[in-house]
């Protein structure tokens, strides 16, 4: 799923990747793609993360990871990076989830009386970038489906996510709900429906596999 | 990073610009003036502009050929004192004129610049300057509300820049510069010294190359970025 | 320009900081926190402290040695992902916590510094970060308004400084620092590196002297200001 | 009155110098004083004015006039450059005016359908700065007195002004109104009274020359 999400991103595009599960991505990127990574905490141009050995210790991504700065690369103080969010010169953002719903809400932040360790850029992130996905499991850890009808969980963003990448399915946000793009390799139709708690599109003809 | 490459001939860039656009333009008196940009605006004849500007420069250069070639419908300025050209269509109605106090026309393009979509200060309260303007209460006490600007494009002067887009800017030619470069959807940018991506301290980039859509490199500077005697 | 110079020794400067005040910290994880200013303000033992930062470092470190030592009654933060402590300290009540998305921190922190009262965005719109907070309608569109954040006191890291109290930061541990520089009544900046007037560059400055106040030169970094293995 | 407001200048203060008569208070600082000038166009550490020939035209003044940067100067955008007014860093502004009235008001930008070129930066300067002193003629070119008991012409500022400093005396604003402090060598308190537009406080005793 996380090589799958990787092809999403075009040559030329600014992209800021979110903490856990998309951050992965940018080890799927092709070598030498020509990709602007953005971390909120204060660099357009992030470049392969650093071992300890290797790592300096003031520059970090927004997840807390030792990384480099490819040439070209500009730091930016926190209004500015936010500044490149809010006026729309991000591109593409890659998110986890809590749930999403079939209106494209995501909720991402909080879990009342469970997890609530604050939202960080999350709300900028997820209700500014050009284009929102997602990077998730399809299912929590017991099962329960994070594809919804609605959230139930506190909002990071009102319909703004357009696609979803899980462990099983890719799933795009339509303004008539959830349709099924492609299939992880070994699942079936039946399997993301059941999979889903929302009404799931399904197009005619064959479902490409990744 | 090499990204996309965002150079562009002069001719190119200025035609993003089409005709009724809103602009930003760079500089406080000469410095920081994007006059190349300028000229290649009159040479291309776009009609019934926009332009917010700290100053409208001085009577015969820069902003002032627009203003002789009929192709400015308003100004938003902070002031037009050393442009008696300028005055003199303002007071004869052939352009319309919008003051703004300096600082808080640096915060109104900076707002639109970091998408918010404006701001309250207590800045101008009992002047004419907040007539007219929305008021807005916060615990008791009443500020004007600005609005952010934002346009279609900007033209910015910088003294380096890369492919990329990243800028930086020479002493006090970066005044409104790099609020402008943030402000605008089309963002256009004149430099004598455009550098390899890599060459610049990333440390000191005044404005980082997302914001930036076209870099016109100059072989010269036009003369009027010169030496005003007056 | 010599001016009045701003060197302190830290407990000169720290010592500027009185019991209930509330405080800007700088840095975003470990890169750009002032953790000897930090120490000694453990160290002198101020109480009732309301403190703004991005987060509140991870336990056992920086930020957490204050709240370690009873001496915080309110954070103003974006998230506390890194430290447990705080957050079972949160959950039990002992502190106060407020979350605040982390560009809209940043902006309020920066409306402090620019002497504006506020800004008004969409951004939280229709979510739990925009409940209770003042709506304006701006041309039929509803804005959330946020309120400038000034403090009594900002604690900053700077890669370089001079004895006027010019600032340059490094990479990624420039942060909230410049915004905080600009926001506080009294700013004390911790750096290793306090070079003599005029050997900063005038253009690659990120925070201008005129905004600090105390100037403390470090023989050497807190030991946790260093690489983190987890 | 130019070398008289200059004295009001302290070792360590930061300063904005207004256009016109203000400006030239520089020339009467004594040398090697430690002032921070700033000139609102994004300079902070302003230094000698340049004649043509070693002129840089990237580096000139709010008025336009080309200047040098002193070491530790700093340069600025303008947002950064009024942030400092705004935020009350800076100590002291001289500006010119048109009118100043006994509780402080100032006007110095506009007379409707004569002179209107727009305002710059003179709002935020007189309103925010920690001290504001007026440098003007005591009268204007017919004769009419500028201190006046309200202000005719559009506003500058509120109640901002602190201290009047005129070819014909120091002249401070008061909660109880004007109140003559300096004389100019050779004027009486009865030509500054006649040429003063609103009652003028004489306190007891010498009134000091300048």
């Amino acid at each position: 799923m996380v090589a799958r999400a990787a092809r999403a991103i075009e040559p030329g595009m600014l992209v800021n990747l979110g903490i856990g599960l998309p951050t992965r991505v940018v080890n799927f990127l092709p070598t030498g793609m020509e990709v602007g990574l953005h971390t909120e905490n204060g660099l357009v141009g992030v470049g392969p993360t650093m071992d300890y050995d290797h790592a300096d210790c003031d520059l970090i991504d927004a997840g807390g990871a030792y990384i480099s700065a490819l040439p070209g690369g500009a730091f930016i103080d926190s209004a500015m990076s936010f500044a490149i969010v809010r006026s729309g010169r991000l591109d593409l953002t890659m998110l986890g989830a809590f749930e999403v719903a079939q209106n494209g809400d995501l909720a991402n932040w909080k879990i009342p009386g469970k997890f609530s360790p604050g939202v960080g850029g999350g709300i900028e992130l997820a209700q500014k970038a050009a284009h929102v996905m997602v990077l998730t499991t399809h299912t929590d850890r017991k099962g329960n489906p994070k594809l919804l009808e609605r959230c139930t969980l506190p909002l990071t963003a009102i319909g703004s996510v357009e696609r979803i990448f899980t462990d099983m399915a890719v799933v795009d946000v339509t303004p008539q709900g959830f349709v099924l793009r492609e299939l992880a390799e070994g699942i079936s139709v039946a399997e993301v429906k059941s999979a889903t708690g929302a009404p799931l599109m399904i197009p005619d003809g064959d479902i490409p596999t990744f | 990073m090499r990204l996309p490459q965002k150079n562009r001939t002069i001719e190119e860039a200025v035609a993003h610009i089409g005709d009724g656009a809103s602009i930003m333009v760079g500089g406080f008196g000469v410095p920081g003036t994007p006059f190349n940009l300028i000229a290649e605006l009159v040479r291309q004849g776009q009609k019934n502009l926009t332009i917010i500007k700290n100053d409208a420069n001085e009577a015969g250069m820069g902003i002032d050929h627009l203003l002789a070639n009929g192709q400015v419908r308003k100004l938003i300025v902070t002031h037009l004192g050393l442009n008696a050209h300028a005055i003199e269509l303002m007071n004869r109605g052939v352009i319309e004129v919008e003051f703004c106090a300096q600082g808080i026309l640096a915060e109104r393009i900076r707002a639109g610049g970091a998408g918010l979509a404006g701001f309250i200060s207590d800045i101008g309260i009992g002047t004419e300057l907040a007539e007219g303007k929305q008021m807005v209460t916060v615990d008791g006490s009443d500020y004007v509300l600005e609005t952010a600007l934002r346009t279609d494009a900007a033209l910015i002067h910088a003294e380096r820049c890369d492919g990329f887009g990243n800028l930086c800017f020479a002493k006090t030619a970066r005044n409104f510069n790099p609020l402008m470069a943030m402000a605008a959807d089309c963002v256009i940018v004149q430099s004598r010294n455009c550098l390899p991506i890599g060459d610049i301290d990333p440390d000191s980039i005044h404005t980082p190359g997302p914001f930036v859509d076209h870099v016109v490199a100059l072989d010269q500077l036009h003369k009027e970025y010169a030496i005003v005697r007056r």
